[in-house]
């Protein structure tokens, strides 16, 4: 569809989430007791916050859920029976407030839950999903979405896109037919542009994402990978913090005759993640498992699901206890 | 409803085999029958088996898909899933998805010699293409099975040894490790690989299939390369740990090569151009 | 496979009258797995055993929930019923529906309820069981008796008459302990040398006994029949082989002024010496810290004398190494030195001595050829006091227990002096007079109505010196804490039996525990007073507590049939409910880490190292590996373990959790 | 509150308090009912975790019981248990576990009456305290919390 | 911090170690560890008050003791964690060399084993004092407000073991989280499950714990995770006048007991 542009003013964005919140979910970020930046259901509008440069979790759990149920089941003496989640309950989420990195780290997402066969869970939920994203206008040494093809402004993944404005005002860029119906529904909160300008953080650029992928290849057995992992410590917290990792485990949970499969989040970093019932493990050391997770974003996705698995929002870096900065190993990676 | 990819089919255990002290075959079927009808599977293809409440394991189909109307599965009790599915009986419900993951490419092998080699637990894996082909006699030429374990008690699939060995069509050489014959065994005492050398099976226009635990692989490649077998004309399997089985979960890929997608069939040359995360 | 068979008993009505035993069959049978569920009145009895028999048969069953009395009632009966029925006797639990159920509610539903809840519970538990198979260990059939007194004299012969060959370890140059230094014993007042030495030379004469006299024990490894141990055989300095034992060298020994520890330094004894008479072996050593030649290198007078030039001073120490079945530790005790005890002026005055050096004055064959005199001058004592309970009892003191032998001997102590000093005067001074035993009662009260020896019952509170008499001050409870006073010639303290010297350390060696007093600990105080915590040591005599000698004979003979008992067959049967680190193949080999803290919860030191070595003997990994034989199943270390890399047979992680579960679930 | 049966498991070792138990069947003591027992071979097998497993199973009491000090009759399994239930309790209450709810005890296989009244004031005061609401509440709500996007 | 770099040139110089466990900056300020093999790179090499990981998890990190034979940059608890990593026989005291700053960020002349534990038993054994009192502030709360405040910290746990992989002493090879038969933990994340998991960590490290806080500061989302722990040490002080990683002789106190242990709850 073909995007448009218009101005909301700073009451009538109160107004916006205050009506939207008022029918439907509302997904925002506020900052919490303990001065992290978390995301809320349907926090009051004071509470939200526009000032943020990154929550501490990315917002992929909206599609991707920390656990999610896969189907229910029952044991008897010899019969057993699944029962279906319906998805259909699935409600329609507004997500409010999240930055353009992970609101196109949705894609990546997508580009792995959709590819070769489709992955209903996900699919759904996102299509429950309207996405008003909010561009970035703060930024720190952390961020490097100019390095992975986004900006702190880049529209993907977002339904509308709010960017702020000198004046306190938002300008909407409205991006898909999810987004027009919502500026449709509200369309007295909009207004036409002013031609005020837009405030943006400006990120610079650390490395090019080409040239890492095509350094990538061919790197597998390079000493870069013991050097620069001698550090990690193999817990799982870039993994789980990153807004496009998508591992996962199938566990059954049972009590009684009735149970649940469900999936949780994973982490190719944890030491048993691909080992064998032999005690044979493909990855047997830390070098690899950290191999594993930069060739997985910048090598294999790119080939084989046609997206980058970064986004550039430096959670994983900002969060590693011991430093593991992916932007500048990904530099260095670049020279290699 | 759209489709589930992680709902198994319901299976009801129709024939247990008890191969050895720690090794089952089942015998699948459908309980639900317009599932049996739209299920159809080829040779190498694998599945997720499941026991609701354990969780799954990751095996090939042992039976041909010339067999229709059940497929078959030999594990070995080893992890929490395997030890709940031996924990089953005749009439019990198993959970399957699948099939999975490439075949063997019977196909080009068409008019070709097969030479089948398997150690202890790896027979399984190759047990449906050996059928398979023994199904379409016709159209391969000279079938050699060579079959080694630690024992005698550790050889499954003993009694089709037996129809094996009785048919005049194919070839087969069961072999145990030293020390592991019973004193009516009539089979070859020693290693795979030098069971192999003596056979000496020639090369020409053949196939080798492969499939063992990785010390019997590494001993057996020198010796199919002296009897002249190219890369492309060996075929074995991987069989990374996987929990999904369509290319998702992020556990078995071999660098850019995904198990569960790419494999889990691959000719000896596709594997020298894996890095080593096998 | 898991086809669990369930059999609810009523035993008459004691579980029926208050458990719907038909309900509680009809229940269960509906669980997954459960292939047979049934009741009957009384499954211990032979048709009930039959009616397990045939299911196991019928039903193909592998596992078997017999739901009846408590298993520390019949657990044998039905794991033997389950054997006979062709099922691994492991394979069945019990679920204790009479004294943890019936016998203890009242009849109501609830009552039904919770049986099912019990039952349920062992259904999930069994499912989980092993087919288990009794641990076999091999039994080397040599016994080690450790210490060579009355305790250690009576096993060795015990065991060595059962046909079993033994090695005794003595430390001192010869056998026979303190009992060959005793006068008379209580209650007969017989010779101790008369009825000691017999046995002595028995020992030594015995072609199954091989006795090491003036050795040690340097180390111990191994586990029960599996023992290696060391033996350091001190250098005697002379070649036992040629000597004679004529005695010579001990005669013309120029260095003479050796306390003589035989005689409780009452007389003395040269450098090369015999300890007594009647030793075993009798030949003598050399003591070479006392030795003119080992000190100032030179003398060699001994072996100048020596006719048969059987003296050698540069021998060496000598270590064997020895297989070993069992081990009787009989180290014996020692007595509290006097010295203990400042304000009775030990050590001050010559003539305060203590209880074995009064054996030795009674002795005939002691100092005085048996004349009680006093060290001082050598008069005979007109007036002598025995204090009893002298540091035993007196937690003050550090010693809270009775030294239990006291009572009597000082009752015989006294007894003999007035049998030798017909017109002195005894005193006793007693806090309590313990003379439970057989004859000892009226021994005790011989020595008050026949020999008239004057109990006082009171704590003497000080000893001094008067115009050369012992003034010795205490009080009469018995009179209303009223003040004695005594003039004594001579004061013996019966001192506390303590441990033997060396006790800590040998029970380092040998893994055994010991308590706060380093006397050895008994594996049960009631029900394993012979054992030790580890498996094939036994212990004898005083070395566990002070004993007189019928106890000690009788624990002596009590270990030696422990130890008849391991050897009556060349393999042990042990009951396989072991811990167990698991193993895997390389490179892991094992989840265990090598931590090591299960090693020190581990009360029978039965977890080992286990290294995993490269072809070339690189150390890979080291983990920790149970010794079976040493095992006793406590499962401490299971619930210690992190990694959770032990677990035990029989309650295992998976069994105990899915009881938990069972429980409180219904399926 | 007054019919609210609690459920207690009782993690006991078999030398000491399981015979004290089989003890009060053979004396015919009366206790209530809500106890069912788990025999272990010793306290020192019992892992902290069980008692976890129990009040996530939905048990409202828990008893923990074996041989006195120096009874053990595996010499100081019992030693080991109390130092590991220190800590345990220790860290309990600092996480506001409401440790009212377990009961340790040592009873000998001959507190056939002791156990009895164990299990009686155990069962008594966990009928006062009321199911465990706030434990099957926090097990309950996490189940929960995996469907909250729905 | 001269002296650092100086001794640490030294060491690689002299080959009397293959690699230098210290700190450097990273390139957003932040001070992480760093390994120096290179005598040239020693120059990296910092010390001062954003130096806070506890180093002594790298000693028994395999592909770190592939380096060769270390030294390492120990603050107290890294003395503390490499005491109990010896007495747990994870590492041989030979094998290292500890290069101990004081908390001013001085050298201090650790050259060997007793040495650093005559350092260690002059200094304050006791919690990080910021943590005791936070410590003090949640010991004063009722049961239920620590039920309350727990539920809500460990709601956000997400189950990353970033406090396990950060602690010195979880060394081992299979935690008990991965064992499946039973499952002693949930694999999922949800409060009750993260809290068993939590307690499971606090209990195996009772006794064990030496207080340096890097499981709290190692977790991504704030849990002060590291109170339990603390918590616990300051029990074990309390009932067993203990403190970890004292001496390289100690057992953990769950790993043995005295007689006369006290307690107040057993009836």
């Amino acid at each position: 569809m073909e995007t448009s542009r218009k101005l909301i003013r700073k009451q009538s964005l109160e107004k916006l989430y205050n009506q939207l919140s008022a029918t439907r979910k509302v997904y925002a970020p506020v900052i919490a007791d303990d001065k992290q930046v978390e995301f809320k259901y349907n926090p009051g509008f004071a509470e939200v916050t526009f000032e943020h440069i990154r929550s501490t979790l990315s917002v992929k759990n909206i599609a991707f859920p920390k656990v999610e149920n896969l189907f229910l089941y029952s044991n008897g003496k010899t019969e057993s029976t699944i029962t279906d989640i319906d998805l259909n309950k699935i409600p329609e989420v507004v997500l409010w407030g999240s930055h353009p990195c992970d609101n196109a780290a949705f894609d990546a997402l997508r580009s792995i839950f959709e590819w070769d066969i489709k992955d209903e869970f996900f699919s759904k939920r996102m299509e429950k999903l309207v996405v008003i994203g909010l561009s970035c206008h703060l930024s720190d040494a952390y961020c490097f979405c100019t390095s992975v093809g986004l900006a702190p402004n880049s529209s993907k993944g977002s339904d509308i896109l709010l960017s702020p404005l000198h004046n306190g005002d938002y300008q909407a860029d409205i991006l898909t037919e999810k987004g027009a119906s919502i500026v449709n529904s509200f369309s007295e909160l909009f207004e036409s542009t002013s031609g005020e300008e837009v405030v943006l953080t400006t990120v610079k650029q650390k490395f090019d994402h080409e040239k890492v992928t095509s350094k990538l290849n061919g790197a597998f057995e390079h000493p870069f990978w013991v050097e620069n992992s001698l550090r990690c410590i193999g817990c799982g917290a870039c993994a789980y913090v990153c807004p496009t990792c998508a591992c996962f485990d199938i566990q059954d949970e049972t009590r009684g005759k009735n149970g649940k499969r469900y999936r949780s989040w994973d982490s190719c970093g944890f030491s048993m993640f691909t080992l064998h019932t032999s005690g044979h493990n493909p990855r047997n050391v830390q070098s690899a498992r950290w191999r594993q997770r930069i060739m997985h974003k910048f090598s294999y996705m790119p080939d084989r699901n046609q997206s980058l698995g970064c986004v550039g929002c430096g959670r994983c870096s900002s969060g590693c206890p011991v430093d593991m900065n992916i932007a500048e190993q990904l530099e260095a990676l670049q020279n290699i | 409803m759209s489709e589930n990819i992680y709902k198994p089919y319901l299976m009801e255990i129709e024939q247990i085999v008890e191969e050895t002290p720690d090794v089952r075959t089942f015998r699948l079927k459908f309980k639900n029958t317009a599932e049996a009808e739209k299920f159809s599977f080829k040779a190498g293809q694998f599945g997720e088996y499941s026991v609701l409440g354990e969780g799954e394991s990751t095996f090939c189909v042992a039976s041909p898909p010339t067999r229709n109307g059940y497929i078959e599965c030999t594990f070995r009790k080893a992890g929490r899933v395997t030890k709940g599915l031996a924990n089953l009986e005749v009439g019990d419900t198993v959970g399957f998805r699948g099939p999975y993951g490439n075949t063997f490419p019977i196909e080009e092998w068409e008019g070709k010699n097969l030479l089948y080699i398997a150690g202890g637990i790896a027979l399984p894996p190759m047990r449906c293409v050996i059928w398979n082909t023994i199904d379409l006699r016709e159209k391969y030429k000279d079938i050699t099975i060579v079959y080694g374990a630690r024992s005698v008690s550790d050889l499954v699939y003993k009694h089709e040894l037996k129809d094996w060995a009785e048919r005049p069509d194919i070839k087969l050489i069961t072999t145990v490790d030293p020390g592991g014959q019973t004193p009516d065994w009539k089979g070859e005492v020693g290693f795979v690989p030098m069971v192999l050398e003596k056979a000496a099976p020639s090369s020409e226009n053949a196939i080798a299939i492969l499939c063992g635990p990785p010390v019997m692989i590494k001993f057996t490649m020198p010796v199919l390369k002296k009897l002249g077998f190219l890369d492309k004309d060996i075929y074995t399997t991987l069989e990374n740990r996987m929990k999904c089985g369509f290319g998702k979960c992020g556990r078995c890929n071999v660098g850019k090569v995904f198990v569960c997608k790419d494999g889990p069939v691959f000719s000896y040359e596709q594997i020298l151009a894996l890095p080593e995360e096998y | 496979m898991a086809r669990i068979g369930v059999f609810v008993c009523h035993c008459g009505e004691n579980i029926s009258a208050t458990v719907d035993c038909g309900k509680v069959a009809e229940t269960i049978g509906k669980l997954k797995h459960v292939a047979y569920s049934t009741d009957y009145k009384y499954m211990c009895s032979d048709p009930g055993q039959t009616i397990i028999k045939d299911a196991i048969k019928e039903h193909n069953l592998t596992g078997v929930v017999v739901s009846a009395c408590s298993p520390r009632m019949h657990e044998p009966t039905f794991r033997k019923a389950c054997a006979e029925g062709g099922l691994n006797p492991f394979l069945c639990e019990m679920a204790n529906l009479r004294e943890h159920c019936s016998w203890v509610h009242e009849k109501n539903d609830l009552t039904t309820e919770k049986a099912i809840d019990i039952v349920r519970s062992q259904v999930e538990k069994v499912k989980l069981n092993s087919a288990l198979q009794p641990i076999k260990v091999p039994v080397t059939r040599t016994a080690l008796v450790i210490g060579g007194g009355i305790a250690g004299i009576q096993s060795a012969l015990d065991i060595a008459n059962c046909g079993h060959k033994v090695v005794m370890v003595e430390r001192s140059p010869s056998i026979g302990g303190h009992m060959s230094q005793l006068s008379e014993t209580f209650p007969t007042l017989d010779c101790s040398q008369c009825i000691l030495t017999p046995r002595m030379v028995e020992v030594a004469q015995h072609p199954n006994i091989t006795l090491y006299t003036y050795a040690e024990i340097e180390s111990v490894e191994g586990f029960i029949g599996n023992f290696k141990v060391k033996i350091r055989k001190k250098a005697k300095s002379l070649d036992e082989k040629i000597c004679t034992g004529c005695g010579l060298c001990t005669t013309k020994c120029p260095q003479k002024k050796i306390p003589n520890e035989f005689e409780q330094g009452m007389g003395m004894r040269p450098a090369i010496y015999i300890p007594f008479p009647q030793a075993v072996p009798n030949r003598p050593v050399i003591d070479r810290e006392h030795c003119t030649y080992y000190i100032k290198g030179k003398c060699k007078v001994c072996e100048i004398v020596c006719p048969t030039k059987a003296i050698r001073f540069d021998q060496p120490d000598e270590i064997l190494e020895l297989e070993i079945g069992a081990i009787v530790v009989s180290t014996g005790f020692d007595i509290k030195h006097a010295d203990f005890f400042p304000e009775y002026g030990y050590g001050k005055y010559k003539d305060i001595i203590d209880g074995l050096q009064f054996e030795r004055l009674a002795s005939a064959s002691g100092p005085t050829t048996g004349a009680i005199l006093r060290p001082s001058d050598g008069q005979v004592p007109k007036n002598i006091v025995f204090i009893a309970c002298a540091g035993s009892r007196d937690p003050a003191k550090g010693i809270a227990y009775c030294s239990k032998i006291c009572c009597m001997y000082t009752a015989k102590h006294a007894m003999l002096y007035k049998h030798k000093v017909h017109e002195g005067k005894a005193h006793v001074f007693y806090m309590d007079i313990r003379s439970g035993g057989k004859n000892y009662d009226e021994f005790v009260r011989r020595a008050i109505e026949e020999d008239h020896v004057n109990y006082i019952r009171g704590r003497v509170s000080t000893i001094y010196e008067r115009d050369g008499k012992l003034i010795v001050k205490g009080v009469d409870t018995l009179l209303g804490a009223q003040p004695v006073e005594i003039v004594a010639d001579m004061v013996v303290l019966a001192t506390a039996g303590i441990a033997s010297s060396g006790a800590e350390e040998l029970a380092q060696k040998l893994h055994v525990s010991y308590d706060s007093h380093k006397f050895f600990a008994e594996a049960h105080p009631k029900l394993k007073p012979v054992e030790t915590n580890t498996a094939g040591i036994f212990l004898a005599g005083a070395c566990q507590n002070p004993k007189d000698i019928p106890d000690t004979v009788s624990q002596a003979s009590g270990a030696a049939v422990k130890v008849a008992a391991l050897f009556s067959q060349s393999e042990l049967t042990r009951e396989p409910l072991v811990a167990a680190v698991n193993r895997s193949g390389p490179p892991m080999y094992s989840t265990c880490v090598g931590c090591f803290l299960c090693q020190s919860v581990c009360p029978y030191q039965a977890i080992e190292r286990e290294d995993f070595k490269t072809r070339d003997g690189k150390i890979i990994k080291t983990v920790a590996k149970i010794n079976e034989g040493l095992c006793q199943g406590c499962g401490t270390c299971v619930a210690l373990c992190r990694s959770k890399s032990i677990d035990l047979q029989g309650y295992s992680n998976n069994q105990v959790y899915a009881e938990v579960v069972a429980l409180l679930n219904e399926y | 509150m007054s019919d609210f049966e609690p459920k207690v498991v009782a993690f006991v070792c078999n030398w000491c308090t399981y015979a004290g138990a089989d003890l009060t069947g053979t004396s015919r003591i009366k206790y209530a009912s809500n106890v069912k027992i788990i025999r272990f071979p010793c306290t020192g097998r019992i892992d902290f975790m069980l008692l976890l497993k129990a009040f996530a199973n939905g048990a409202d009491g828990i008893i923990v019981s074996g041989c006195h000090p120096n009874d053990c009759h595996y010499t100081s399994g019992n030693f080991h248990a109390k130092r590991r239930w220190i800590m345990f309790k220790e860290l309990m209450d600092f996480m506001g576990v409401d440790m009212n709810r377990i009961t340790f005890s040592w009873v000998s296989a001959a507190e056939g009456a002791k156990w009895a009244d164990v299990v009686n004031t155990t069962v008594t005061r966990l009928r006062e305290m009321g199911p465990y609401v706030s434990y099957r509440d926090l097990v309950n709500k996490s189940v929960e919390e995996e469907v909250k996007n729905e | 911090m001269n002296n650092l770099i100086a001794r640490a040139k030294e060491l690689l110089e002299n080959k009397i170690v293959q690699v230098i466990v210290g700190y450097e900056a990273g390139p957003t300020g932040v001070a992480r560890p760093a390994f120096i093999t290179n005598p040239a790179k020693a120059d990296l090499l910092i010390y001062d008050e954003r130096c806070v990981q506890n180093l002594a998890v790298y000693l028994t990190k395999p592909e770190v003791r592939n380096l060769g034979k270390m030294a390492i940059v120990a603050t107290l608890p890294v003395m503390r964690s490499i005491m109990m990593l010896i007495s747990e026989q994870q590492i041989f005291a030979d094998n290292i060399i500890v290069l101990g700053v004081s908390s001013d960020g001085s050298l201090l002349d650790i050259a060997d084993i007793k040495v650093m534990q005559a350092y260690i038993e002059k200094s304050d054994l006791g919690n990080p004092v910021k943590d005791r009192a936070l410590l003090v502030e949640l010991n004063k709360l009722s049961k239920e407000e620590r039920f309350a405040y727990w539920q809500k910290e460990l709601s956000k746990c997400i189950k990353c073991y970033a406090c396990r992989q950060a602690c010195p002493l979880c060394y081992c090879t299979r935690c008990t989280v991965e064992v499946n038969q039973p499952q002693w933990i949930p694999v999922q994340s949800n409060t009750h499950g993260n809290m068993e998991w939590h307690i499971l960590r606090a209990m195996h490290l009772a006794g064990r714990c030496i207080s340096c806080g890097e499981c709290g500061r190692a977790c991504p989302v704030g849990i002060p995770c590291h109170l339990l722990t603390m918590q616990l040490a300051d029990e074990v002080h309390n009932y067993f006048k203990v403190y970890a990683g004292t001496s390289e002789k100690m057992s953990s106190v769950l790993s043995t007991f005295e007689p006369n242990d006290k307690e107040s709850f057993i009836i």
